[in-house]
C-alpha cells in the first residue's frame, strides 16, 4: 500500500474530520469522494474501507485506544453527538459492525467481547424489525433499552475513573512532610495466641485425621506425653544416664509412674535404649543409637 | 505536660511516622510515657498546628488512617526537581476497575466485566492488590464463592480522602423511555440504516473528547 | 519572592526530599523558577528556620551533604512506639502445628504432616523454635533420623499452663465444637483441671486489626 512507509515506529494518526460522502446503497457499496477518511503519517487516506483503508498498525493503535465493545460504541455515539437515549440503533450497529469486520479482515485478535456485540446488536435490529401485536407491546422491553442501560452504566463509571484520577494523589500531586529520626529502634511484636485459638486449631485438624477414633483406644495422658519430651531432653548430649536419676522420689508416686510410663513409650516408639549390662547391675538408658551400628539392643 | 509540649510531640510525631497518625495512636504516645490527656487536647493540639501553618509551605490534611503533614500543592511545584521518578501513570483500565471496586464495593470480578464489558485481566487485580487499594473483603454465596472486592485505608488515604462518600459522586442514570424519547419512532431507527454513512474515521482517540 | 516565601519553600523542600540538601541544591531549585536568590539569602531562610524551631520537637541540622530537618533527640524517646511492628498474626497451619506438637509429643515433622495431611513448611518450625514454645527433644532412629519436637516452659508458661495435661484431653475435646458458643465448654474443660489463669478471653478472631 502506497500510505504505508516502512518506518517501525508507531505512526501518528491524525484524523480529520469529513463530510459524509454520498451513499448508494450496500454498506459495502459506498460510493467514495475524494474526502480523505483519514491522514496517516501525513498521507491522506482515501481508499474504501475494504481497500484497508487504514494501515494495520493504524488500525491496531485505533483498537487499543478503547476498552472494550462499551467504550467503542459509546464513542461512536459520542462522536456524532447523539444523545444516549436517543440511539439510532441501526446506524450505530451498523458502524460498529463495519469497524468490527475491518478488525477481522485484518486479521486482528479481536476480543470475543467485540463479536458478542456484534451479535447483541443485530440481534436488536431483527427484534425491531418484527411485527409485534399490540397487547404485547407494553410487557415488551424496547430492545435498545437494555443496551441504553449497559452504554450508560459504563459511562457513568468510565467517567468515575477519570474523576479518580484527577484527585490528588500521593505520588504525584502530594508530597508528605517527613522529618529524620535518629536511633528509631524498631521493636516487633509478636503475635498473641489465646488458648482457645490453639485448641480450635487442634479439634479441627483432628477432625480433618481420624485420631479421635485411634484414641478412644489408647489415649496416654498429656502429662506422659511431656515427660517424654523431658526425658529425652535429659539424654541429650549424654551418653548414659542412670535409670533412677530420672525418677525423682519427691514427684512422689504419681511421678514416677508417669516417667516409667514415658519410659515404655519411648522404648516402644525405639526412642532410646535400656541397658543393663549386669543382672541386678545398675539400668542405663540412652537414646537409641543410629541402626547402622548395630549395638542397639533394641535390635533383637 | 503543657500544650505546647504536647503540640511539639504531636508535629514531631506527624513529621517522623512516615504515615497519617489518628488522634487515638497519638494519644496513646503521650499516654504511654505517663502523660495524662485526651482526644480533646490531642484535637486541640492538631488545630493549633493547623493554625501555625497556615502562611506556610506545609500543611496538617485529614485522610482516612488520620493526619499526615504534608506539602501545599502550590509549593510542590517547585520541588520537582527534587524527584528524578516520575509518579506512576495508570492505565485506563486499572482505573476504570479501581472506580468500580470503589464505588460498587463489594464488588466481584464477574461484575466489574459485566459492566466494563471486557475481561478484568488478573494483572490490574494484582497491582491493585500489591498497591494495598484493594482486597478481598469477602466472597458472594454462589456457585464457585467468587471473591467479593472492596478498597482499603490505604486508597483513600493515598487519594487524600477521609471516607468513600467523599469521592466524586457518580453520574446520574438517566430513564430511557421510548415512549417519549425524541427518536421514538422505530421506523426513524430503522430508516437511519439507509443513512449516509458516517466517517468512519474522525478522531480516533477517545481520550481528548471534552 | 520575599524572604517569607522563600522560607517557606526551603522548609518545604527540606521536609519532603527524603534527603539532606546542600545550599546550592537549595538555590537551584528556586533560580529553576526564574526566582533570583544567592547563597547567602538561602543561609539567612535557614537560619531563620533555625531560629524558628527553637523550642520545637524538630530541628535543622547541618550533615556533610546538607541540611535536613530531625526530630529532636529528646522528643525521639517519646515517638519509640511508633516503630513498633505488629507482625503478621500466626496462621492456622502453625497453630494445628502447635496444636500437634503440643499433643502428641514426642513428634516428628512427618508425623505432623501425616496427621494434617499436607507438609509442614520449614517456616512454621523455624517461627515456633524461635518463640521459644517448641525445640527439638531427640531424633527417631529411622532412615534420616528426624528430629522429634517437643514444647518447651515457655510454651506452658504463655498459655498459662503449669503442666502440660492442664489442657483439655482429647477425650473432651471431642464434645468441644468450636463453631457453636465453645468459650463455655471449654472453660469447663479446663475448670476440670484447675487450670489457674488461662487467657481464654482472648478474641481469637482475626479480623480486629486496631
Amino acid at each position: 500500500m502506497s500510505e504505508q512507509s516502512g518506518k517501525t515506529d508507531r505512526p501518528k494518526l491524525k484524523l480529520v474530520p469529513v463530510v459524509p460522502p454520498p451513499v448508494s446503497d450496500e454498506a459495502g457499496a459506498i460510493a467514495q469522494a475524494e474526502m480523505p477518511f483519514a491522514i496517516v503519517e501525513g498521507e491522506p487516506i482515501t481508499q474504501l474501507p475494504r481497500d484497508l483503508y487504514i494501515p494495520p498498525h493504524a488500525l491496531e493503535v485505533f483498537l487499543e485506544a478503547f476498552e472494550g465493545p462499551l467504550d467503542l460504541l459509546l464513542y461512536l455515539i459520542r462522536r456524532q453527538n447523539i444523545d444516549i437515549l436517543d440511539i439510532p440503533i441501526a446506524e450505530i450497529s451498523r458502524q460498529y459492525v463495519k469497524y468490527i469486520e475491518l478488525m477481522r479482515e485484518m486479521q486482528f485478535e479481536l476480543a470475543g467481547e467485540y463479536l458478542v456485540m456484534a451479535a447483541t446488536l443485530a440481534e436488536i435490529k431483527s427484534r425491531m424489525l418484527l411485527p409485534r401485536p399490540l397487547e404485547e407491546e407494553e410487557d415488551e422491553e424496547d430492545p435498545r433499552a437494555a443496551l441504553v442501560r449497559r452504554l450508560q452504566e459504563y459511562e457513568r463509571y468510565k467517567q468515575a475513573a477519570e474523576d479518580l484520577d484527577s484527585l490528588e494523589r500521593l505520588e504525584r500531586d502530594v508530597v508528605v512532610a517527613e522529618a529524620e529520626v535518629l536511633e528509631r529502634t524498631v521493636v516487633t511484636k509478636l503475635p498473641d495466641v489465646a488458648l482457645k485459638a490453639l485448641l480450635t486449631a487442634f479439634v479441627e485438624v483432628l477432625e480433618r485425621s481420624s485420631m479421635f477414633e485411634h484414641h478412644r483406644i489408647r489415649q496416654e495422658p498429656l502429662s506422659v506425653r511431656e515427660r517424654m519430651s523431658q526425658v529425652l531432653v535429659n539424654l541429650a548430649g549424654r551418653r548414659y544416664v542412670d535409670f533412677s536419676e530420672l525418677l525423682d522420689p519427691a514427684e512422689g508416686r504419681v511421678g514416677i509412674t508417669v516417667t516409667f510410663l514415658a519410659l515404655l513409650e519411648l522404648l516402644k516408639d525405639a526412642v532410646i535404649d535400656v541397658v543393663q549390662t549386669d543382672e541386678f547391675g545398675p539400668i542405663h538408658v540412652r537414646a537409641a543409637q543410629p541402626a547402622a551400628t548395630g549395638e542397639s539392643p533394641a535390635d533383637g | 505536660m503543657d500544650e505546647l509540649q504536647l503540640r511539639n510531640v504531636i508535629e514531631a510525631a506527624l513529621l517522623a511516622a512516615g504515615r497519617p497518625l489518628s488522634v487515638d495512636s497519638l494519644l496513646e504516645l503521650v499516654m504511654r510515657k505517663g502523660v495524662s490527656a485526651d482526644r480533646d487536647s490531642v484535637r486541640k493540639a492538631i488545630a493549633a498546628l493547623t493554625g501555625e501553618y497556615e502562611g506556610r509551605g506545609i500543611e496538617i490534611r485529614e485522610v482516612a488512617s488520620g493526619f499526615r503533614v504534608q506539602v501545599k500543592t502550590s509549593v510542590t511545584d517547585w520541588l520537582q526537581p527534587l524527584w528524578e521518578e516520575r509518579a506512576p501513570r495508570y492505565t485506563r483500565a486499572l482505573l476504570e476497575t479501581l472506580a468500580l471496586v470503589a464505588y460498587k464495593q463489594p464488588i466481584t470480578r464477574a461484575e466489574i466485566e459485566e459492566v466494563r464489558g471486557v475481561a478484568v485481566s488478573t494483572n490490574i487485580v494484582r497491582t491493585l492488590t500489591e498497591r494495598g487499594w484493594i482486597r478481598v473483603v469477602g466472597h458472594r454465596e454462589t456457585p464457585g464463592r467468587p471473591a467479593m472486592l472492596g478498597t482499603t485505608r490505604e486508597f483513600l488515604d493515598y487519594f487524600g480522602l477521609r471516607k468513600l462518600d467523599e469521592l466524586p459522586p457518580l453520574a446520574q442514570l438517566r430513564d430511557y423511555d421510548p415512549a417519549t424519547g425524541p427518536q421514538a419512532d422505530l421506523i426513524d431507527a430503522l430508516g437511519a440504516f439507509g443513512a449516509p454513512d458516517v466517517p468512519l474515521t474522525t478522531d480516533i482517540s477517545p481520550a481528548d473528547e471534552a
